[in-house]
């Protein structure tokens, strides 16, 4: 019994001790400012939980990018990133981004998957500590839109967009009764809400019978999807994304419902979603999307996917075209700046073009929102693969889907 | 002082306690007795209010407590002990009759003296007379099973009550422990002028200390008188000692 | 002034304190920026987990909605600062009391409940509160949340909300001894070793503990009012029950049963969650075995290991389980 | 919002029928739960990361074997074992050590649990959605009340019963049952009568977590496999619990069935609101009885 006891005092102290090392060491490890520094870009994503697949996706797209841009170096220099998991929490990302600014002394911030993430970074570090912030794949309209600020850039697209190109596309089609669904948190309502807005100015006649709501990331759907067929209305628009999207997709299928109502769901179409599903994913359901790696099928985008594939075995998700841009709009952000430094990034990143894998795009100058296409397309099984796919696409050009410059003034002005 | 009539009370389908009644005179030192499953803890409970009673009175002073809470029964005037050990483990043995002399002194709900400075008199005289003062500042908890009883009453004397009530008080003791205890519970009634009620399954034991005896038998009460009267009954030799 | 005198304070252990406090205040001269945010931090769930301890580690209640309270702090401090034109300060005070005013309904269904019965009633009732913040966009933001709380930057840069919060935090620590050393502490944790026994000798228990959680939540809303000076930032985040099961768990590391425990117990779960983050995506792991490390080394917790080992209590603090 | 349609009754028989295999899935996971609270009287705060595992691990198995219909069967009966043996390591190397300490010893504990179970989830399987294919027997819908009832939630409704069954037969009929049933209620004298309780525990423990693992191996061909299903059910699960009685198999089939049938009615009548719809409904009963609908050892 003592001989144990004994064993149990060596035991805590050296643990005790361990602990001590661990956070000394990292208190003392800090930076060393390097001569003739890199440019250093700060991470901040999730990389735990269900969105951690977007995460890494991102920063697949962007590393590759990177390589490329390295191999010829910016004004001289290298890129550097370092990245901070910030487990899809708000406080956590806050905690992360000021250790990457105030400690790393990063020179741009990018990064993040969740929206309130972002808004609280863009406000409290980007705002109030001057470094510039570009969000990849946060989709709140908000962040561009009535909260944007010199600092803060998006180089995703938005549920402004998404919503339009959604409402746009229903308005040719001869529905007049609608339910809307979708998971209950702000990407669900504000890609809901612009789609009916836009629906409703293009066509005034439409009727909203009803709504649900469900928690994100609720596991069995089929009760909302019972729940509206008996209701009867002549389309759903499903306003859902991530995990749930799969679940839907699931319950899509297994109910039957494709087949009786039109419906449609931004990122239906995404192969992020589809993929695991296999062939057990609805055929016919509408979706829009903002990137394919099988359209357009261009010279540009089959590079990018060739060299995506080469580099993690994989096909790129839209996650990774963002990510991707994002590396050349800071490449050339810079080289059009002549330096290292954060208010000549902002200047030269207002209405920057590049070329990407979807064609040329542009870092609009008023809101500091990129400009993309949208593709809306139809789920279908591929001929000769075994998963479904987008096809029909129409493209929906930028300005066709993005609100004006007018809008986003006023939208600022409140 | 204290009467119980008709009490009841049933556990599902379990009459534990079916029909009892109790008579405590002012000064007395009353023992129930009864084998094992006889519903005296039962009663106790209910007399102090952890278990409320399905029909029946309990006059306390000419008022009905048959329906207030336990701690509105305490501050009336009745504090008890309990069969197992119910103290308060991580506390000093100081602490454990100061909290209970604080609630006593109303003052439980005082957040800016020291609790330290306060009771101190009071508590110290309680332990002294109980016989724990010189382990006063021991955590309860690690306190040999015999001082955590006789902490128990010690609590329970902290209330400053008129009516003791003690659920076997020597349970789980060794005979010479057992022996300190009554002689404890018989000092306690003879210098403050408690009235005491206990209950207790070793015979010899109440039959020396109590004036009153009260014999319960599969939750009826059989009969109550001096120690004499009850042990010539023919109902309780028949019940009770003939049957142990 | 009696309430300071040496009744409630052990004169000799106020020198450590005292070193420990100028350390403090000299600090944020020496130490880098990023340093003096993250103690910024620590200070506010330092207070956070003591305010919590209160009740759990001293009242023995199965508190497991604590964040609740600690964002409706949070949230009506940085609503009245963005939504009204009222002056600053008033918003500073709402929230501590709005938090308690909360915490007295909340507690007022709960403590009719014992143990898990007790928590997990709170985590329903603490949830319908975030799911307020969480869906009502026009007046809370939604799950987005409100950025860019205006703040004087008196308070608001790294040394001002370093400052505030350790005044803050000085001045709350403080308050919550004399209360864990007066005849409310004392019977509060006689509660929680046997609340049974102390309806016996005349506590009315429930209301004791209603206090008790009323007390606790004030704290909370105190340092849910840091949160908004520190990072200018609201959320629902705050109020959502992972979190407040962090903070029951820091409470638990750093000792429950003690008085600073907690206080250790929040500085070595910001520190790890911090420091191992930047090393590595895989913190929660290294997380979970410092964890189990320290159940099967530090039983007490790490301040209860420290206040054993080198003597300053000379008994155990637990000999044994209360009595079920 | 113009409302425009009416609830029929039809729709009312078949909201009926998916929130009850609903509750069958919440009842597997939530039972297992409350075998666990019941006999080592710990709230087991790992007990979602099982049943994540168990999903991932039925998604592997059912691959490994080309995830068509034998894949799935063996992925049923191979899923959960995968996770009672994880459960029974942690067990044996690390959880008996604690029996004897501070109770809370063992929450924390099992967070430390689901903290590591949750990083290595991710080393092991990565970030990516995962999903496998209900067999070709249980695909698609058929029609009852009018309106479509997926196959694979029929199969639900039939296994949750026989579950239920199985584990009323072995609680009440073998003699570990009955050992770990005496144990919810008194431990100290199944110790006394010269059981090995260090065993119990360890048998509840496992079983509990199989159970955890049977119900992600059955969920995983509705939704998508991926990380965070641990903290999805895990609440869900203590809720149901504590409104059915703690540590009472018969209170989580109860408790299941209010999550269930209140989560399908609701989104019928009020389906803006699904949001809050598990807490509301604990909050009414549990004020309503303040230790669960049915009796509890706690």
């Amino acid at each position: 019994m003592i001989k144990r006891e004994k064993m149990t005092r060596k035991f805590s102290i050296l643990g005790l001790v361990l602990l001590g090392c661990l956070l000394t060491v990292s208190l003392i490890l800090l930076p060393g400012s390097a001569q003739a520094r890199n440019i250093k870009v700060g991470v901040i994503d999730c990389y735990s939980g269900p969105a951690a697949v977007y995460g890494i996706d991102a920063l697949n797209g962007f590393k590759l990018a990177l390589s490329e841009i390295n191999k010829k170096g910016v004004l001289g220099k290298k890129i550097e990133w370092t990245k901070r998991d910030t487990k899809f929490k708000v406080d956590l990302a806050l905690n992360m981004a000021k250790e990457l600014v105030m400690r790393e002394d990063v020179d741009v911030i990018v990064g993040t998957i969740n929206s309130g993430a972002a808004m609280a970074v863009s406000e409290a570090i980007a705002k109030k500590e001057k470094v510039p912030f570009i969000t990849w794949i946060s989709k709140s309209e908000r962040i561009t839109g009535e909260k944007g600020h010199r600092y803060v850039f998006s180089a995703g697209e938005n549920t402004a967009m998404a919503g339009k190109a959604g409402g746009v596309a229903l308005s040719k089609k001869p529905y007049v009764k609608y339910w809307i669904a979708g998971d209950d948190y702000e990407y669900g309502h504000a890609i809901a809400n612009a789609a009916w807005r836009n629906l409703k100015a293009k066509k005034p006649d439409v009727k909203l019978i009803g709504e649900s709501w469900w928690k994100p990331g609720e596991p069995d759907l089929t009760p909302y999807i019972t729940a509206i067929l008996a209701a009867k209305p002549d389309a759903v628009i499903f306003c859902t994304g991530g995990r749930s999207m799969t679940n839907i997709m699931k319950a899509v299928k297994a109910t039957g419902m494709a087949k009786k109502i039109p419906i449609w769901i931004h990122t239906a179409t995404d192969h992020a979603v589809l993929k695991p599903l296999g062939a057990g994913a609805p055929e016919g359901v509408m979706g829009t999307m903002d990137y394919h790696f099988y359209y357009p099928d261009i010279k540009a985008n089959r590079d990018f996917v060739k060299k995506f594939r080469a580099a993690y075995g994989q096909a790129p998700g839209f996650p990774a075209f963002h990510g991707y841009i994002t590396a050349y709009f800071i490449a050339e952000a810079y080289k059009k700046a002549g330096s290292v430094d954060k208010e000549k990034f902002v200047d030269a990143l207002e209405g920057m073009k590049i070329a990407s894998p979807v064609g040329e795009i542009e870092m609009r100058v008023c809101d500091h929102q990129v400009v993309l296409p949208m593709y809306l397309g139809v789920t279908k099984k591929a001929v000769g693969k075994n998963f479904v796919m987008s096809t029909d696409i129409v493209t929906l050009t930028g300005d066709q889907v993005m609100p004006t410059c007018d809008e986003i003034k006023k939208a600022r002005g409140k | 002082m204290l009467r119980v009539e008709g009490i009841h009370k049933s556990f599902e389908d379990f009459k534990a306690v079916s029909g009892s009644d109790l008579t405590v005179e002012a000064g007395q030192l009353v023992a129930v007795i009864g084998p094992n499953g006889a519903g005296k803890t039962t009663l106790f409970n209910l007399i102090t209010g952890q278990l409320k009673a399905d029909r029946g009175e309990i006059i306390f002073n000419d008022e009905d407590i048959s329906k207030l809470p336990p701690y509105e029964i305490c501050r009336k005037g009745i504090a008890r002990s309990f069969q197992i050990a119910n103290i308060f483990p991580r506390l000093t043995v100081f602490r454990n009759v100061q909290v209970s002399v604080l609630s006593q002194q109303r003052k439980s709900v005082k957040f800016f003296r020291p609790a330290r400075m306060l009771a101190v008199k009071e508590t110290r005289e309680i332990l002294e007379n109980v016989g724990l003062a010189e382990k006063a500042d021991a955590i309860a908890g690690s306190l040999a099973h015999g001082d955590q009883r006789t902490l128990e009453i010690a609590i329970a004397l902290g209330n400053k009550p008129e009516l003791l009530v003690l659920d076997e008080p020597t349970a789980g003791m060794s005979p010479e422990e057992t022996g300190a205890t009554m002689e404890l519970i018989r000092r306690l009634a003879d210098s403050q002028g408690l009235t005491i009620l206990f209950c207790e399954h070793d015979m010899e034991v109440v039959f020396n200390v109590a004036q009153s005896i009260m014999v319960m038998h599969q939750g009826i009460s059989i009969i109550q008188g001096g120690p004499d009267e009850v042990r010539n009954s023919a109902r309780v030799q028949e019940c009770y000692l003939g049957g142990a | 002034m009696r309430v300071l005198s040496k009744d409630f304070f052990n004169l000799r252990s106020l020198g450590p304190i005292i070193a420990l406090l100028v350390v403090l205040v000299i600090l944020p001269s020496i130490i880098p920026r990023f340093y003096i945010y993250i103690l910024a931090v620590i200070f506010m769930t330092a207070l956070l987990a003591m305010s919590l301890n209160m009740v759990v580690g001293h009242g023995g209640l199965f508190q497991f909605h604590h964040g609740a309270f600690y964002g409706v702090g949070a949230y009506t401090a940085a609503l009245m600062l963005t939504k009204t034109s009222l002056p600053m300060w008033l918003g500073f005070v709402a929230g501590p009391f709005m938090a308690a005013f909360v915490g007295l309904l909340i507690g007022m269904f709960c403590v009719r409940l014992t143990k898990l019965y007790f928590g997990m009633l709170q985590i329903s009732l603490g949830s319908l509160v975030w799911a307020i913040a969480f869906r009502w966009y026009s007046f809370t933001g939604g799950d987005d949340g409100i950025h860019g709380i205006p703040l004087p930057s008196l308070i608001s840069s790294t040394k001002g909300a370093y400052y505030f919060g350790l005044i803050l935090l000085i001045l709350c620590v403080t308050v919550i001894y004399l209360i864990f050393k007066s005849p409310f502490g004392a019977t509060l944790q006689a509660i929680r070793d046997n609340p049974e026994r102390c309806e016996a000798i005349g506590i009315n228990v429930r209301r004791h503990q209603l206090i008790a959680i009323v007390i606790a939540t004030f704290f909370a809303g105190v340092a849910g009012v840091l949160f908004v000076v520190v990072e200018g930032s609201v959320f629902p985040d705050l109020l959502f029950w992972v979190f407040s099961l962090e903070l029951f768990i820091m409470c638990l590391l750093g000792g429950w049963f003690t008085f600073a425990g907690p206080i250790l117990g929040a500085a070595i779960m910001i520190s790890l969650r911090t420091f191992v983050g930047i090393y590595t995506e895989y913190w929660t792991l290294i997380l979970g075995i410092i964890l189990i490390l320290l159940i099967f080394f530090l039983p007490e917790g790490v301040w209860g290991y420290l206040l054993e080992k080198f003597g300053f209590q000379r008994k155990k603090l637990l000999e044994k389980e209360p009595d079920p | 919002m113009e409302s425009g349609y009416t609830i029929t009754f039809a729709a009312l028989g078949s909201q009926f029928l998916v929130g009850l295999s609903r509750a069958m899935i919440l009842f597997i996971v939530s039972s297992g739960m409350s075998l666990v609270l019941g006999v080592l009287r710990v709230p087991n705060v790992a007990h979602g990361s099982l049943y994540m595992i168990g999903a991932f691990a039925a998604f592997s198995i059912s691959s490994l074997f080309g995830g068509g219909s034998t894949g799935f069967w063996l992925a049923l009966v191979f899923a959960p074992l995968v996770v009672a043996l994880i459960s029974f390591v942690a067990e044996r190397s690390l959880f008996r050590h604690l029996y004897e300490r501070e109770h809370l010893m063992l929450l924390l504990f099992t967070f430390a649990l689901m903290l590591i179970l949750g990083d290595l989830v991710k080393m092991f399987w990565g970030a990516d959605y995962r999903s496998i294919m209900a067999p070709e027997m249980f695909q698609g819908a058929v029609p009852i009340f009018g309106s479509p009832f997926p196959k694979y939630n029929l199969f639900l409704l039939g296994v949750g019963p026989l579950v239920a069954v199985l584990l009323w037969l072995f609680i009440t009929k073998t003699k570990i049952g009955k050992i770990s049933r005496a144990a919810a209620v008194d431990m100290e004298m199944v110790g006394a009568i010269g059981i090995n309780v260090s065993w119990v525990f360890a048998f509840a423990f496992v079983l509990g977590c199989l159970l955890a693992g049977l119900g992600g191996a059955l969920v995983s061909p509705t939704v998508s496999i991926t990380l965070g299903m641990d903290h999805d059910i895990i609440m869900e699960a203590f809720l149901i619990v504590a409104i059915g009685g703690l540590g009472n198999m018969w209170g989580a089939l109860v408790g299941s069935l209010i999550f269930g049938l209140t989560q399908s009615f609701g989104v019928l009548f009020w389906p803006q609101f699904a949001i809050v719809f598990p807490y509301a409904a604990v909050v009414i009963v549990l004020t309503w009885r303040p230790k669960g609908i049915l009796k509890s050892v706690w």
